[in-house]
């Protein structure tokens, strides 16, 4: 089962938990599962205007980079997830004012 | 000055397997070369069009101001004036700017940064525009707009804008304090990661050690300053010539604050004269567009030298805090970052990567790093090579240095004791693949400099001293595209969308040549306008070389496969049976049948056409990122506390070299202006949040006599994300030089410098604050 | 840039005529490196500008029997790259190879650099050591004032809006004479001094008094400072470095230094003891037949 | 503003081995003259107030900073630009390196530091890299560190005095 790893603005939605293991063999199964168990989680995690997209300024490490497919990012079995502020790279530019999580 | 001419050049480290190459990891000159030193590449300011008109930016000449009244009269009626534009002519309504909150745009804040519509919030910040028939016509124009300014106080240092009570730089901007909703702040965002239990973890730290590092904003210096040139068709279609580090992700910026389709707008990239992060933002194309709409003429905007200080993206400066505890064995067991950077006008501080590369070079089992994107009345911050890094590895890089002095431990051994490996996670959470930070601290220790001795003083007021640090950046994949047509005569033409900023139109080249066998100088690179190839992403975060390289070796390795169909025809064989290797195609089933790629090539026409093909990428992640550590000796004059660079050594992962002479060139570079930054680059800011110091004059960069030759050794750990095990370098080069140099220092005369520039004048206040009363 | 007429004078009238035409709306113009930069940042506006190149007094560089004749308009090039002048005025050649790089030594004038006035001007202190004095044209005809009294306060002189300056003349040192200039930047080319110290001793015959001595300082007051008392504390003194010292301390409370861009008040007055010690060490070799020239403007190392 | 504009100014000049005559406004620069009225863009503007040297061109044989001088000064001079520095067909010795040894990287200093090398070595062509970093120190390169910029005009000395250089600049040059 993939093991999210949940950041700190987060953990109130988790009580307090730093990690999740959540079943689901792409990035929207195991975001959906999440927010079975975690209600709100997900409407931090997506796109209010694109339910195929991460929010604006999120970025999912699957195993150590960046998915490029956002929700359809396929997960292993072993897969670990991270939910991050995009790194933007030199492109720090588009930020938002504020951030969702 | 006594530089080492004689020094050997690129010293190369490699590591692990290694395919044989023919192209990649030689030095052929670079393709767009003759036109540089011929004074014939055409960089933005230098294009002609029909009909082309000049205009000229007013800006404002307070940090902070309500707009109260523009009158422009006098200017519209002026001779040879043809057009006038301000805030109201931006396309974003007003009513819209009230909107912000958790649903912003970013495009508001880009369009608002771009031509003030209510107020000013930085000096510089454009309030109205004109298009005339020569550029000294409009900038006398200028002087007939009459602005009536309310002057509001404003914050430029961090501390101002955190203060309690502090004037609001945005009214309505809502910040997020760990995903808490705040309002009425000009803290727009404060992240936390943490991992382990830091307090605990120092309770029983055997060595702690803390410094509290201020770092001055500094700005890219590239020495051409923007410049945008557009032309608003007839028909409604928008043109636009400019240097720019991303002709796509500029076009996507133009059609959210322009409200029009990308696909509207074709991005014409010109030469770029430098870049370093500073010229992925929009700032004088859409003005140049309206003001093009309005007119009816292509309009050409170039930025005046202080406008560039003033009104562009620097690097944030900051505030950081590092903490950092060992065990008795000099193994780290805590640290903690406190990160403040002020983002100018508008949230976007570099915080993010900090936090990821603050700690990124060592092991540190139990961590929290805290970072914060504070907004303050000067010009929005940008993008500057390696962005948040530098600042937030001075802190830990000075730190590192002073455990390393309090339990007595070589700084190198320190780092290899304690380096990241590939496995290791990082403090943000996620794992590294295979890195070569360690190779890049093996290297430095066994470097010729390393082994020298730092060598007596030049005079009795003199010291010398050494230092070491590391840095990282971790870099980005993303989306590319390459074209390649194949010619009869056997030399291919490579369409690629990456802006060529230090020579990557030979290194992407070059990756398209290694595959099909012929030489460098046989693939011609072009780069293109928007319309002409698929999208790809700018020319940052230590890309392009990495990502566009991967979507030429793809475009080359299917001009290969279908070359196999070719010869299968002219041989009247099965395909299966043809071979390629080394830019011969063989017939694996008759004898002395080969062609090679330029043979081939001739019969094209008669074996189904020509040949042409696409290579697409969108590459998850940058495959670990670059590490780098340099080592340095200085001398410094104790009456007046000027600093000399006697010997600069930089070691980087390069992954595999594709040129190595520009990967040189990048560390070189990189290692020098980072030394600017550490002696004398800052922003002195008045008490009326005016830069004091915007020209090049007062800015000090480094220039040839201040700096000795950079030794550099190229470390190569291939990445195991790229075909050749390439890894981005643009970037990790800037993050060691400034702790690297307040280590020597601290090594030459027993004095911390926490804050940077280490100018003169702090070195000698620190030397007198030792001496005591 | 508000337009402006551009007129080439061919003689000293033409020029005044100009002036005088134009009052404070005209300006000569030497070298340009100042004015032309400070004209495209809006310090001021202009309606003429009054190239003085072609007037045969301001182009002038002329060593002879009394000394030395340096037209106005003479750009810092032509005093450095002239044996003789280099030989006979180390202390002023100090400064015309320090003025901004290469480029700018093509064009910028002493003469220019004079009457723009900064406090940072590197060539008025070894001018006031060298007890030089500046000739002035204007509708009255010449008169001439010594340099140390000819800046009044940052960009203001004494020169009237309708006058210009032609020639500086330099006295023909008395033996025994070295001066020396020496500032501090933090880079090493291409910037303007935090401090800047010019000295000027005469020997006694033996070689072992200091029979006078002149000093004075950039960037440490609102116009360059004659360093009387630190000069005074040396006459009739040893050429020691103890006496260096103690004249530097006493040049650092003369000085009367600002916080700004580019330096603090503590850092000046510091600057201004090391650069006196040292500059009056590189007189006294001067003096004292050393070759302590060479000077390559590369500032404090 | 109301006053009748100013006549341009006639301007006779050498221009890159050429004689050329142009009008132009009395208060530009040479640089916007060679840039705006005469087409030749080789020449970069960096600053504007001549403390970068991408403007830098040659005046009678001395480099200056084409921005500080005004257009009707040049009558009756000699210029000349990056685009008068390759005989016809080929390269400058200096151009040549600079290409060997990689010593640009975005290249809008290129012009400048080329035209001020080239100075150099017509006046000391064996200057030593001291010299070498002294003499450009006004033209500011940002991406190069200079390394291999004072690495190709070193590079450009043996090449213009291949027999009396070669040792000495092979004592001083990298491997």
């Amino acid at each position: 089962m993939p093991t999210v790893f949940i950041a700190i603005p987060l953990r109130r939605l988790t009580g307090g938990q730093a990690t999740v293991q959540v079943a689901g063999a792409t990035l929207r199964q195991v975001i959906e599962r999440l927010e079975s168990s975690f209600p709100g989680i997900a409407e931090r995690l997506v796109d209010p205007d694109d339910p195929d997209k991460l929010a604006v300024g999120l970025a999912a490490i699957v195993d150590g980079e960046a998915t490029v497919l956002g929700l359809r990012q396929p997960l292993e079995p072993g897969s670990e997830v991270h939910f991050l502020p995009a790194i933007a790279g030199g492109a720090s530019d588009r930020r938002r004012g504020c951030r969702r999580i | 000055m006594t530089s080492k001419t004689g020094s050997k050049k690129s010293e190369s480290k490699k590591t692990g397997a290694e395919r044989k190459f023919r192209v990649v990891g030689t030095r052929p000159i670079r393709h767009d070369g003759w036109d540089k030193v011929l004074g014939r590449a055409v960089f933005g300011a230098d294009i002609k069009l029909p009909g082309l008109v000049h205009g000229a930016v007013l800006r404002s000449p307070y940090a902070h101001a309500r707009i109260v009244k523009i009158d422009l009269s006098k200017a519209e009626a002026a001779p040879g004036v043809l057009a006038v534009m301000t805030g109201a002519d931006m396309p974003i309504a007003a009513s819209k700017v009230l909107d912000l909150g958790e649903e912003v745009t970013n495009a508001v804040f880009a369009s608002d940064r771009v031509m003030a519509r209510t107020k000013a919030v930085y000096k510089g910040h454009p309030v109205a525009a004109v298009a005339a028939v020569d550029h000294n016509v409009a900038l006398e124009a200028l002087r007939l707009i009459e602005v009536s300014y309310e002057v509001l106080p404003h914050v430029v240092t961090i501390e101002q804008a955190m203060a309690p009570g502090a004037p609001l730089v945005h009214d309505d901007l809502v910040g997020s304090d760990i995903g808490e909703r705040v309002e009425h702040t000009n803290v727009a965002d404060h992240i936390r990661y943490e991992v382990g239990d830091p307090e605990a973890a120092f309770a029983e730290a055997a060595t702690i050690v803390e410094l509290e590092c201020r770092v001055s904003r500094a700005h890219q210096g590239y020495i051409e300053p923007q410049n945008a040139t557009a032309l608003w068709h007839q028909d409604g279609k928008l043109t636009v010539w400019t240097s720019t580090q991303g002709s796509f992700s500029q076009r996507n910026s133009l059609s959210s604050v322009l409200m029009m389709p990308a696909s509207s707008i074709k991005v014409v990239p010109m030469e770029i004269g430098g870049g370093f992060g500073g010229k992925i933002g929009i700032y004088l194309e859409p003005l140049a567009a309206i003001l093009s709409r309005k007119c009816g003429h292509p309009v050409k905007l170039v930025m005046e030298r202080r406008d560039v200080f003033d009104a562009t993206g620097p690097g944030p400066g900051g505030i950081i805090r590092v903490k950092m505890g060992v065990d008795a064995h000099g193994v780290i067991t805590a640290a903690t970052a406190d990160i403040r950077y002020g983002a100018g006008a508008y949230p976007g501080a570099s915080i993010n990567p900090a936090a990821v590369c603050v700690f990124a070079c060592y092991r540190v089992p139990n961590a929290r790093i805290d970072a914060y994107d504070v907004v303050i009345n000067l010009s929005k911050t940008a993008a500057y090579r390696a962005p948040g890094s530098p600042q937030a590895s001075f802190a830990t890089e000075t730190v590192v240095d002073e455990i390393c002095r309090r339990i007595g431990m070589d700084p190198a051994e320190f780092r290899l004791l304690n380096a990241t490996r590939g496995g290791d996670r990082r403090t943000d959470g996620p794992t590294f693949p295979r890195i070569g930070n360690v190779e890049t601290v093996e290297a430095i220790r066994g470097s010729a400099h390393y082994r020298a001795k730092l060598g007596r003083a030049s005079s009795p007021t003199k010291k010398r001293g050494r230092g070491m640090a590391s840095g990282y950046w971790q870099g980005i994949g993303n989306k590319s595209t390459v074209t390649i047509n194949v010619n009869n005569d056997g030399v291919v033409s490579l369409i690629e969308g990456s802006a060529d900023i230090g020579g990557t139109r030979t290194s992407i080249a070059m990756q398209a040549a290694e595959i099909l066998g012929i030489a460098a100088e046989d693939v011609h690179p072009a780069v293109v306008d928007t319309d002409s190839i698929g999208y790809t992403d700018l020319t940052a975060g230590s890309r392009t070389t990495y990502a566009t390289g991967a979507a030429a070796i793809q475009a080359a390795e299917q001009v290969v496969e279908e070359m196999k169909k070719r010869a299968a025809l002219v041989w009247e064989t099965d395909e299966a049976n043809v071979r390629f290797a080394d830019g011969v195609f063989t017939n694996g089933a008759a004898k002395n049948q080969h062609l090679t790629f330029k043979e081939l090539c001739g019969k094209l026409d008669t074996t189904g056409g020509h040949v042409s093909t696409t290579g697409v990428v969108n590459i998850r992640g940058s495959g670990g990122g670059s590490f780098a550590t340099h080592l340095v000796d200085v001398e410094v004059d104790t009456d007046t506390g000027k600093v000399e660079i006697l010997r600069y050594t930089a070691a980087q992962d390069a992954g595999k070299a594709v040129h190595p002479a520009y990967v040189e060139g990048q560390m070189e570079g990189g290692a020098v202006q980072g030394i600017g930054w550490a002696l004398n680059e800052e922003y002195v800011v008045g008490d009326d949040g005016v830069m004091q110091n915007a020209t090049f004059l007062d800015y000090r960069m480094p220039t040839s006599l201040d700096v000795p030759m950079i030794d550099t050794i190229i470390v190569e750990v291939p990445n195991e994300r790229h075909p050749f095990g390439v890894r981005g370098i643009g970037e990790t080069c800037i993050v060691p030089p400034m702790p690297a140099i307040s280590n020597a220092l601290r090594d030459a005369l027993g004095v911390r410098l926490t804050e940077l520039p280490m100018k003169p004048g702090r070195i000698m206040a620190a030397l007198q604050a030792q001496a005591g009363p | 840039m508000h337009p402006f007429r551009y007129v080439a004078a061919g003689s000293i009238d033409e020029a005044v005529a100009v002036l005088r035409e134009h009052g404070a709306r005209a300006r000569p113009l030497a070298g340009g490196t100042d004015i032309l930069a400070q004209l495209r940042a809006g310090r001021f506006e202009l309606d003429a500008l009054v190239d003085v190149k072609g007037v045969p007094e301001a182009s002038a560089l002329r060593l002879g029997r009394d000394g030395l004749d340096i037209g106005a308009a003479v750009p810092c090039y032509r005093i450095y790259e002239d044996p003789d002048v280099s030989a006979a005025y180390p202390g002023i050649v100090d400064a015309a190879s320090l003025i901004g790089g290469i480029q700018i030594q093509s064009r910028a004038t002493i003469g220019g650099n004079l009457c723009n006035a900064a406090p940072s001007a590197d060539s008025i202190g070894p001018l006031i050591v060298h007890a030089a004095a500046v000739t002035l044209a204007g509708p009255a005809g010449t008169r001439t004032v010594p340099v140390d009294s000819f800046c009044t306060a940052p960009g203001r002189t004494v020169l009237g809006e309708d006058e210009l300056a032609v020639s500086i003349h330099v006295p023909r040192p008395p033996a025994r004479f070295g001066a020396a200039y020496e500032r501090f930047i933090p880079r090493n080319e291409m910037d303007i001094a935090v401090v800047g110290v010019a000295c000027a001793v005469v020997l006694d015959r033996s070689g072992e008094r200091i029979e006078s001595a002149r000093i004075a300082l950039a960037s440490v007051g609102p116009t360059p400072i004659v360093a009387a008392k630190a000069a005074a504390s040396l006459v009739g003194g040893p050429p020691s470095a103890d006496a260096f010292r103690a004249a530097g301390e006493v040049a650092a409370d003369e000085a009367s230094p600002i916080d700004d861009m580019r330096g603090t008040i503590g850092h000046r007055r510091d600057l201004v003891r090391v650069l006196t010690r040292r500059t009056l060490e590189r007189a006294v070799q001067r003096a004292s037949g050393g070759t302590a020239s060479g000077n390559t403007g590369r500032g404090t190392r | 503003m109301t006053q009748a504009p100013l006549p341009k100014a006639h301007v006779r000049c050498q221009l890159n081995g050429q004689p050329v005559e142009f009008l132009a406004d009395q208060h530009m620069s040479l640089l916007e003259v060679l840039r705006e009225v005469l087409d030749l863009t080789g020449t970069k503007e960096g600053c504007n107030d001549g403390n970068c040297g991408a403007c830098t061109v040659s005046m009678d044989g001395r480099i200056v900073d084409s921005c500080l001088v005004l257009a009707p000064e040049v009558d009756g001079r000699t210029i000349e630009t990056i685009e008068g520095m390759a005989p016809p067909g080929g390269l400058h010795p200096l151009q040549r390196s600079f290409l060997e040894e990689a010593a640009l990287q975005c290249g809008i200093c290129t012009p400048g530091f080329l035209i001020s090398a080239k100075a150099l070595l017509e006046r000391e062509p064996d200057a030593d890299e001291h010299r070498i970093r002294h003499w450009l120190a006004g033209n500011l390169c940002r991406c190069t560190g200079y390394d291999k910029i004072v690495r190709a005009v070193l590079r450009a000395e043996t090449a213009m005095a291949p027999k009396a250089a070669a040792g000495r600049t092979r004592r001083k040059k990298s491997a």
